[in-house]
């Protein structure tokens, strides 16, 4: 079974807007964001014209139910990335909270070291940096090849004995590039590091198995896989988040509470101080629905052949420089690119005059930029809904942009 | 191109064939802007004789609304006293900071006045600014040590 | 021009609603959060099915209408609170995030002391623990008087030379006290503290002024007033949160990313790492317009007639005792109380039967129920479109409970 | 009351006239629960002879539910072997985590069965639950001790 892409861009009201009129929306950068199809969005008026309540101790109709679908959710998602348990599953605002969360609560201290990689989000570098400050721990980085790849090579020069955490990306948002998970993971393991993955750009366009990628823990960002803003993930191995000490201290996320001294409620509760995105997580729940009953698989088939088609459609375009893999294999379907003599913000103004969305600039990654030489990419990038279509007009749309400078 | 379209005629030309691109002497002081959003970098060197602006030379990067922003600028700019400089810096700067609301006076801008339609894109205001940001500041560092020639001030700047 | 309840009544769809076949929902739990109206699920919705897209740094259509809602929301926000300057205005995912930023961001060392009050929300008083924790520094507090007022005979003891940060509520979430802050700050001042304010509770019943208050940073939450889970609010003067350290690292807080380091970008991006809360803050937006509408003052006055009645009515039941301020001078509409013998939990159950929602516990100020010999008390707390006639009905069910348990 | 209340004619009755309240000895094990979120607080003695659950006395304060289901508890416990007691125990956390789904078995859990409708209630069924676990607790730790009399180990516990 594969997927009826006409029947789900149904699904997605946003998609039958013009630009302007007579210019119909080709939305290409998924990588910024997704799109949220009406299952989602009805999730979210139900809940809140409905259900709309404070989670937790409360005991009125409206507490219960609302309840019951927050921690509902919980076992949506607990189930859609294979947790063990549901209380590994912790609802925090995107991804870079997560991450965050991480670099204040995993133990660090002078002469530790952090491992990061030169392809890293700065969601997934800064924070290091911080934290790295903060303890007195250093941090170090695997470098790139000239293709878009981890330098493997360097892996076992930058992780050592001292390596307390290797924190890495899964599908880097810039390049498209999939990373090796097992053989960095595995050299982490092997001097006792903690294991980060950034699942940010992975879990919303593929099959994720948190047990089967024996990692520790894995970020991922409700948004980008079509569910609201406002809510990401952190998974963690249970024995993990126990032991760790707290991050944000407030409501709900204690146990007893003292003017002198408090303890922790056990998990997911304790890293989830506060009101929590109540009706984002059930949104996300919703989301996740959509994705299963479509079948992550089939998303990932769709999309990988779009790929395909597009790095071939994109090669063809004269000056055109693909900044990232241009081969298939484990790369997913954000594609970057540098147009010979013109500048990204020409090529992305002019292509959103025909309607086409892209995203232009350092995506976050400007380290990775700076290493391929450019301060800047236009970056095209696929979602289940996108379809050979929408790249056809972004190729016809960088002819014109060529013609229309030179 | 639509109607709509940032790109006028007058851009694209100014863009094309610049105007006074090239880094001169004699300066007073010389800047290098950049945003690292997009990485536009600009390098901008300013002569002052007594209160005239007597020349403005550059040289950078950038797309093509911060490179004839750069170009249309050393046009209004070049022979005009500090004062009347600093006044058309001022009313282009309203302008781009109008989100297309504002009327610009092509007396004051002349062929400043076809960014008007940038001014509507908030992303893109930085770009057209990039350019009179960095002549701002080498102007202040300039009058500063007007009078002196050869190598002046020279400062990096973020924009 | 007072408040038309039964038309505002009509903008939220939730009033409408039977719990049960029957019994409609009369909601009085307003104080762990508030329904919302049409107008603001409307907002939302065309958020998402018009102009969802990433925001910042996009320049194509969808990203440009996406970041003029954001920012215009900011700057609806910063009307509604008076702040000098839109960059004063940061969003967090809720009040305790808010809070947990300052306690990470604020100087502290040993010998330092915090100062906060025992009616604290816990969300005002873990962080500040944890961060006492972390640094060394001391925590103190204010104690409180036998009819729910902070005992300021305690403050000139407490808040001493060594005080850097005096964090306390503007309106008590279990005991509805409305505290002098003019007092408070005017002591922290004197000694030099930062001056934090935990405006959850105020800001969605009354007009604030966040200058007028003379405070440095004010804390509050969007789905308390009217608007999403999932979004706070962080207002702190501009030239303190420009010097303040970062707290969460990541995409659009910052300037310049190298490997070897980054600079942050300015306010008030430095503190919204990551994806915002995009819809959110856009629905937060449409309430804050709502409540605009509507008039502060006209919420104030309504709710402040409807606490006289509430206050009233509720000393008439045998066997009730209220949990502080037993005048409507200084107070706001939230009403916590004890009846004798039965145990809050008995209290919200019967109460549900017939439709009326409470909120029973410690109302996440456990300090406080401890100091009034109370494990738990069962609160009633009104909004905009309450109404005598829930007042009624509580009363009515409290007389029922009675006679059910004795 | 409703058809659907939790506050079956069962539970008020144990409730206003709980069974085997007051805390007595010999007992082998005392523990003392709560629930800090609302107050409920129990400590509970449990007495054993051989593998005999001899006497179960408890005291404490909290809601309605918590405090019939100690009483129902200990009729159902008293006097089984602790075998026997555990499968009840186990019969009746079943039950609790069914959110009203099990049809309970009355020959086992007898009066324990008017808890069926506090198990849709997320929120109420640590009350319920609270004197189970103290039991729970308070019985490994006397099959440590069994046999020993007088004051046996007392600890704490948040339920
Ligand atoms: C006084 C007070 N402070 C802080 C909070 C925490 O707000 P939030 O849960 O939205 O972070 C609340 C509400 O729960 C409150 O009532
Ligand atoms: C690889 C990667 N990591 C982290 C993030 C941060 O996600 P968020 O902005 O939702 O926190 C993103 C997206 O922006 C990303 O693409």
């Amino acid at each position: 079974m594969s997927l009826d892409v006409a029947r789900v861009r149904k699904d997605f009201p946003i998609l039958d807007r013009e630009v302007r009129p007579g210019v119909p929306l080709v939305y290409l950068d998924n990588a910024a964001t997704s799109q949220k199809p009406t299952q989602v969005l009805d999730a979210l008026r139900d809940y809140y014209e409905l259900h709309n309540a404070n989670v937790h101790r409360g005991i009125h109709t409206l507490a219960e139910e609302a309840t019951a679908l927050y921690e509902g959710a919980r076992d949506k998602v607990a189930a859609f990335v294979n947790a063990a348990d549901r209380r590994e599953i912790v609802f925090t605002k995107n991804s870079s909270e997560a991450l965050n969360l991480l670099s204040y609560v995993l133990p660090l201290g002078p002469g530790d070291e952090v491992v990061v990689t030169e392809m890293e989000h700065h969601s997934n570098l800064v924070p290091w940096q911080l934290a790295c400050t903060r303890t007195g721990a250093t941090l170090k980085w695997i470098g790139l090849t000239d293709d878009g790849r981890l330098d493997l090579a360097d892996l076992d020069r930058v992780v050592t004995k001292r390596t307390k955490v290797v924190a890495f990306v899964h599908q880097s948002n810039l390049l498209g590039t999939v990373n090796p998970v097992d053989v960095v993971a595995a050299k982490a393991r092997s001097v006792g590091a903690y294991v980060v993955l950034d699942a940010s750009q992975s879990v919303p366009h593929m099959g994720v198995d948190v047990q089967a990628l024996d990692v520790d823990f894995v970020a991922f960002t409700g948004h980008k896989m079509c569910g609201p803003t406002g809510i990401g993930v952190l998974w963690g191995r249970a024995d993990l988040l126990e032991q760790l000490p707290p991050f944000l201290g407030g409501g709900e996320m204690i146990d007893e509470v003292t003017m002198a001294g408090s303890t922790w409620a056990a998990l997911p509760h304790k890293y989830e101080a506060g009101t929590p995105p109540i009706a984002q997580a059930v949104g996300l729940g919703a989301a996740v629905d959509y994705l299963t009953d479509l079948g992550m698989d089939n998303v990932r088939a769709h999309e990988h052949e779009l790929t395909a088609y597009a790095l071939n459609a994109l090669q063809q375009v004269d000056g055109l420089r693909i900044i990232g893999p241009t081969t298939n294999d484990e790369r997913g379907g954000a594609i970057s690119f540098a147009l010979q003599g013109i500048h990204p913000h020409d090529v992305g103004q002019l292509l959103d005059e025909r309607g086409i969305a892209v995203r232009v600039g350092h995506h976050c990654a400007r380290p990775a930029c700076l290493r391929y030489g450019v301060p800047a990419t236009t970056r095209a990038s696929v979602h289940l809904y996108s379809t050979t279509a929408d790249i056809d007009a972004l190729v016809t749309g960088l002819d014109h942009v060529r013609r229309f400078f030179t | 191109m639509t109607d709509e379209s940032i790109y006028q005629e007058i851009i694209l030309d100014h863009y094309k064939h610049p105007h006074h691109r090239g880094l001169r002497e004699p300066f007073e002081a010389e800047v290098r802007h950049l945003n690292p959003t997009c990485g536009d970098e600009i390098t901008l060197r300013v002569h002052l004789t007594g209160r005239t602006v007597e020349d403005v030379s550059y040289d950078g990067e950038g797309c093509s609304i911060s490179q004839a922003s750069a170009s249309v600028m050393t046009d209004l700019l070049i022979g005009k006293t500090v004062d009347d400089a600093l006044s058309i810096h001022d009313e282009f700067l309203r302008l781009m900071h109008s989100r297309g609301e504002l009327e610009p006076d092509e007396d004051v801008l002349e062929d400043a006045v076809a960014f008007r339609g940038v001014s509507r894109l908030t992303a893109r205001v930085k770009c057209a600014l990039l350019a009179w940001m960095a002549w701002k500041d080498a102007v202040s560092q300039a009058s500063g040590t007007a009078g002196d020639t050869g190598a002046g001030a020279t400062s990096e700047g973020a924009a």
